[in-house]
């Protein structure tokens, strides 16, 4: 029985398994669950060099480019979902600052099938998405070819293995047998796309209540490296069942980094003088969090495994 | 879209935010599979499902695809309302799998910069002189090659409608012909109308834009100034119809304060 | 509103759209919920030069075979799981009884692999299975070509889109938004990859059921062309939460086809002679499907939607 | 596998089914991911659990992954028993991509016939003169190219134990030496075991079998009088250890009747 338990703090987790310079995957669920919490603790453990990889990430891109921990963004889309552009993401681009860093762009379908063919364990994967497009001229991960078994052009996306996934999940074992339902995006093919993967949830259960649907289950645990308990770990973004979006953030954020002072005082009052998420929660005020919580429960209808 | 919001409202009783949504709902028949987007597109969405096609579909890039839209306003394809409810809740490759399939028959896109053949640019923006870093593709770039139709909204502005955008962050015909056909885009796709704030283009065989309808009290004199290049102008220009009283009443029930039809 | 029903007798299902000459997809979770009532309906109603489609059907192609519907087997597998091979399926390939038939050899993967192509839109799907075998050598569908990415051989397996696909499931509405778990195989790709889709349900339930928990729904019910009501229509195979796997079936029907005498006096009693699923089930017997029924349940927990 | 069943229990206290299972059972190391496969290679999975790797996980082709198997004898992998506790039941390419990512260690097949480069075939068989045709490949080509080890099982006998198979339905090391590599296939992959009634065959580093170990009370000179080819024998030749009480008992608690291993 492989069943020692991977749970972790949010320290230990990002201090053992994400160095700097490394590949992370970050908003596999696009504008839902996103691991803020995982993102927030990078930026103050001073991480370096990353590499930034997932479709979009919403402000949380924005907030790790601004904060000096990344050398190359690979996504199909950086800025504010709700409010516009994310302004750390442009001074970065266009000014190297805080540094200047390199960006590869993708658009969602390709950035969907690159985590693809690497969870199907393929060098690349066929698309005629991005063919007359300046991606596929820039972006040297997709190529055109002549289809094999056609008169087409097609192109190839390659395959791109992750160092490390974090995902933000509803519940898990502390195995790492994972439920996450809603917003499913590309994280099925994230988990099984990276190296290691950290599995972040808003709740610890007995491996009975996952096992109990495993159609369910993300990934099995045994390809899980660790299991991070984190209650209001992806706000501002939602995670059905649990709390909404809260769009005031976002807008405030919005507002708030324009400048760069007023980024660098956002930045210390949310992340580096937060010392970990239950000080970030307390910030936030049992006012914001009550409002954001779940007003009316529905229950999914059971499903019978039995024999 | 705030230039021409609260007068508008006053002279002739909607926006012309409203009118875009109008004319956008327009664009999706009944029955139809729409990947919607948010915003104006969204609302143009729910007015058309409300008024002349009760069968049209919903699709969204998180993998979220729903018959029977939220009715709650959604700030991002992602918030809860759009989940609970959906028809379905799967992966982005489901959907972008039905987009590839050819199943999708229209699209919605916003754009910074759109040029003579549909082109559109979400990536690099120019204010004055300096270049600007925009968000990127999302999923544009894949609707726009593989959706049956394209429908674009944005701003009528001589700086956004050029000539030739500096990027291609989504193709439209290129640089016009059968430039699509020889980029390997599938038969069957391309932009089909561009929504302003001043009127409608649509596209002609050799893929450039022409003026289809001017909005009501715009000139073509107006439109044209505001263009990028020289304009070709319908033989049989029309004025883009106002909406209807069902069209305002449905806009203003699920977006009461104009937070996006400013 | 698309919200006309779609339910149809099976008789009707199989009349109207599934004519003579279809290649037809069946068995898709593999030893699970495979369609036994649409396959005794297609041989009813005396369905000539089918394709039938599959990664394994247990039984069920061989008794298509031995009823004279087919002309083609594309499949991984043709035989019978727990008793060995399927004798008419051989009488057929070995000795043109009752007619010959052309076979296409696939591997499990390569047939997962050529309905998820179809299911993405795209010609092929590369892997590396299949390389050095002589499937690659005899089927037509697999390619060799050289990796657009790497220094590689890959195989290029070609998309097949079915004409009809039928799949079993334990619940639908009547628009056919369906619930399938348990045993998903190549489910998901294959209604998708297929033009038309009849879904054969144990149940009919109100729409509010499925959309209760739209990650379980296989395809979104503008996809399906028909639905039908079928209770105990996957018999002999298994259906998790309804019905367990006839054992002794599958062992009598190997038993009693060995001989193309037995065979033709199995058919006769088993499908020929009744009309419908409910004769059959009468057939079988109450103590049988009592036998067969679900002796201890085992509910999934819930998870919630709401917000 | 009936030819040496009932009189080999009662002088021997095992059947070779049996003796096989063990030898089988021995093939997984502990915390392996093992592609599973049913009869005889699903009991050696089990004892192998049950007594020196509490840790092997197992995989099968239609999705399911099991870090706690099923107590229950199963006919198929499908059977009910198989799907309800599993660690998850995911769809056919979620299992095939971990073989193809090269992160299933070993995977266990039958055939009909093996020759000397330990490729399978399951897709023709041959009786007397007459070709008969078998159902085929299944999983058994994809775990064959693509596991890191895979293990054989089959009954020894000199017309399935041949100098060349007929159809390579499921690729071994082929005609020997770097053919694997040539073909494309992994580098870490191929036949590491031939598990038969009457020893066991491994593979030199030219891809050709050897006779590695003999089972108890039979003869080398039995075993190279019913293989095919001139196979040859290893220096440091070895008797099959027979089951342990602890590995029959685990088999003879799931399988009493002896359903699989007359």
């Amino acid at each position: 029985m492989t069943s020692e338990s991977k749970l972790l703090t949010m320290r230990e987790a990002i201090a053992r398994h994400v160095p700097s310079g490394s590949m992370v995957l970050l908003g596999t669920q696009l504008e839902q669950m996103i691991p803020f919490a995982a993102g927030h603790e990078l930026i103050r453990q001073g991480r370096r060099d990353l590499t930034l990889v997932g479709p979009i990430s919403d402000i949380l891109f924005d907030q790790m480019v601004g904060a000096g921990c990344v050398a190359r963004v690979m996504a199909a889309w950086v800025g504010n979902v709700s409010a516009g552009v994310g302004y750390c993401f442009r001074r970065a681009v266009e000014h190297g600052i805080p540094r200047r860093i390199e960006t590869v762009d993708y658009s969602n379908f390709t950035m969907a099938l690159a985590l693809h063919a690497a969870a199907l364990g393929v060098p690349f994967m066929p698309t005629y998405a991005t063919l007359g497009s300046d991606l596929l001229k820039k972006n040297g991960n997709l190529r055109e070819f002549s289809s094999p078994v056609s008169e087409e052009k097609l192109v190839a996306v390659r395959a791109l293995r992750p160092d490390v996934a974090i995902l933000h999940v509803q519940r898990a074992d502390a195995q790492g047998n994972a439920h996450l339902w809603g917003s499913l995006g590309v994280a099925v093919d994230g988990a099984r796309a990276a190296r290691k993967l950290i599995i972040v949830a808003e709740e610890i259960v007995e491996p009975g209540v996952i096992a109990s649907d495993p159609n369910r289950t993300l990934v099995p645990g045994f390809l899980v490296t660790a299991v991070v308990h984190e209650p209001w770990g992806a706000h501002p973004s939602p995670v059905q069942g649990y709390y909404g979006r809260d769009h005031e953030f976002f807008a405030q954020y919005h507002d708030q980094t324009r400048r760069l002072e007023d980024f660098e005082e956002w930045l210390a009052h949310w992340i580096l003088q937060a010392p970990d998420r239950r000080t970030y929660v307390n910030l936030l005020g049992a006012a914001r969090t009550e409002g954001l919580g779940v007003k009316q429960h529905a229950l999914s209808a059971a499903v019978d495994f039995g024999y | 879209m705030a230039a021409h919001s609260e007068p508008e409202l006053a002279t002739r009783g909607y926006t012309f935010s409203e009118l875009m949504v109008a004319a956008a709902a327009r664009e999706i028949a009944d029955g139809e599979l729409v990947f919607v987007g948010m915003r104006l597109p969204m609302l143009a969405f729910l007015v058309a499902r409300r008024t002349h096609a009760p069968g049209a579909i919903g699709l969204f890039e998180n993998g979220i695809i729903r018959e029977t839209p939220s009715t709650e306003l959604l700030y991002t394809m992602g918030d809860p309302p759009n989940l609970r409810g959906a028809t379905q809740c799967g992966q982005m490759l489901d959907v972008m799998g039905l987009l590839q399939q050819g199943r999708v028959d229209v699209g919605f896109l916003g754009a910074a910069e759109v040029d003579r053949f549909g082109n559109l640019n979400t990536t690099w923006g120019r204010r004055n002189k300096e270049v600007q870093r925009l968000p990127g593709s999302g999923g544009a770039c894949d609707i726009a090659c593989l959706a049956r139709r394209t429908v674009v909204l944005l701003v009528h502005d001589r700086s956004r409608l050029c000539d030739r955008v500096g990027h291609i962050t989504s193709p439209g015909y290129g640089s016009g012909n059968s430039w699509r056909r020889a980029q390997g885009l599938p038969v069957a796709s391309g932009p089909s109308a561009v929504i302003t704030t001043l009127g409608v283009l649509r596209f002609g065989h050799d893929g450039e834009a022409f003026l289809a309808s001017v909005h009501p009290g715009i000139s073509v004199e107006e439109v044209l100034a505001n263009t990028g290049w020289t304009l070709r102008v319908a033989d049989e220009l029309i004025e883009t119809l106002p909406p209807s009283d069902a069209e305002l009443s449905v806009m203003r029930e699920i977006d009461p304060n104009h937070f996006w039809t400013r």
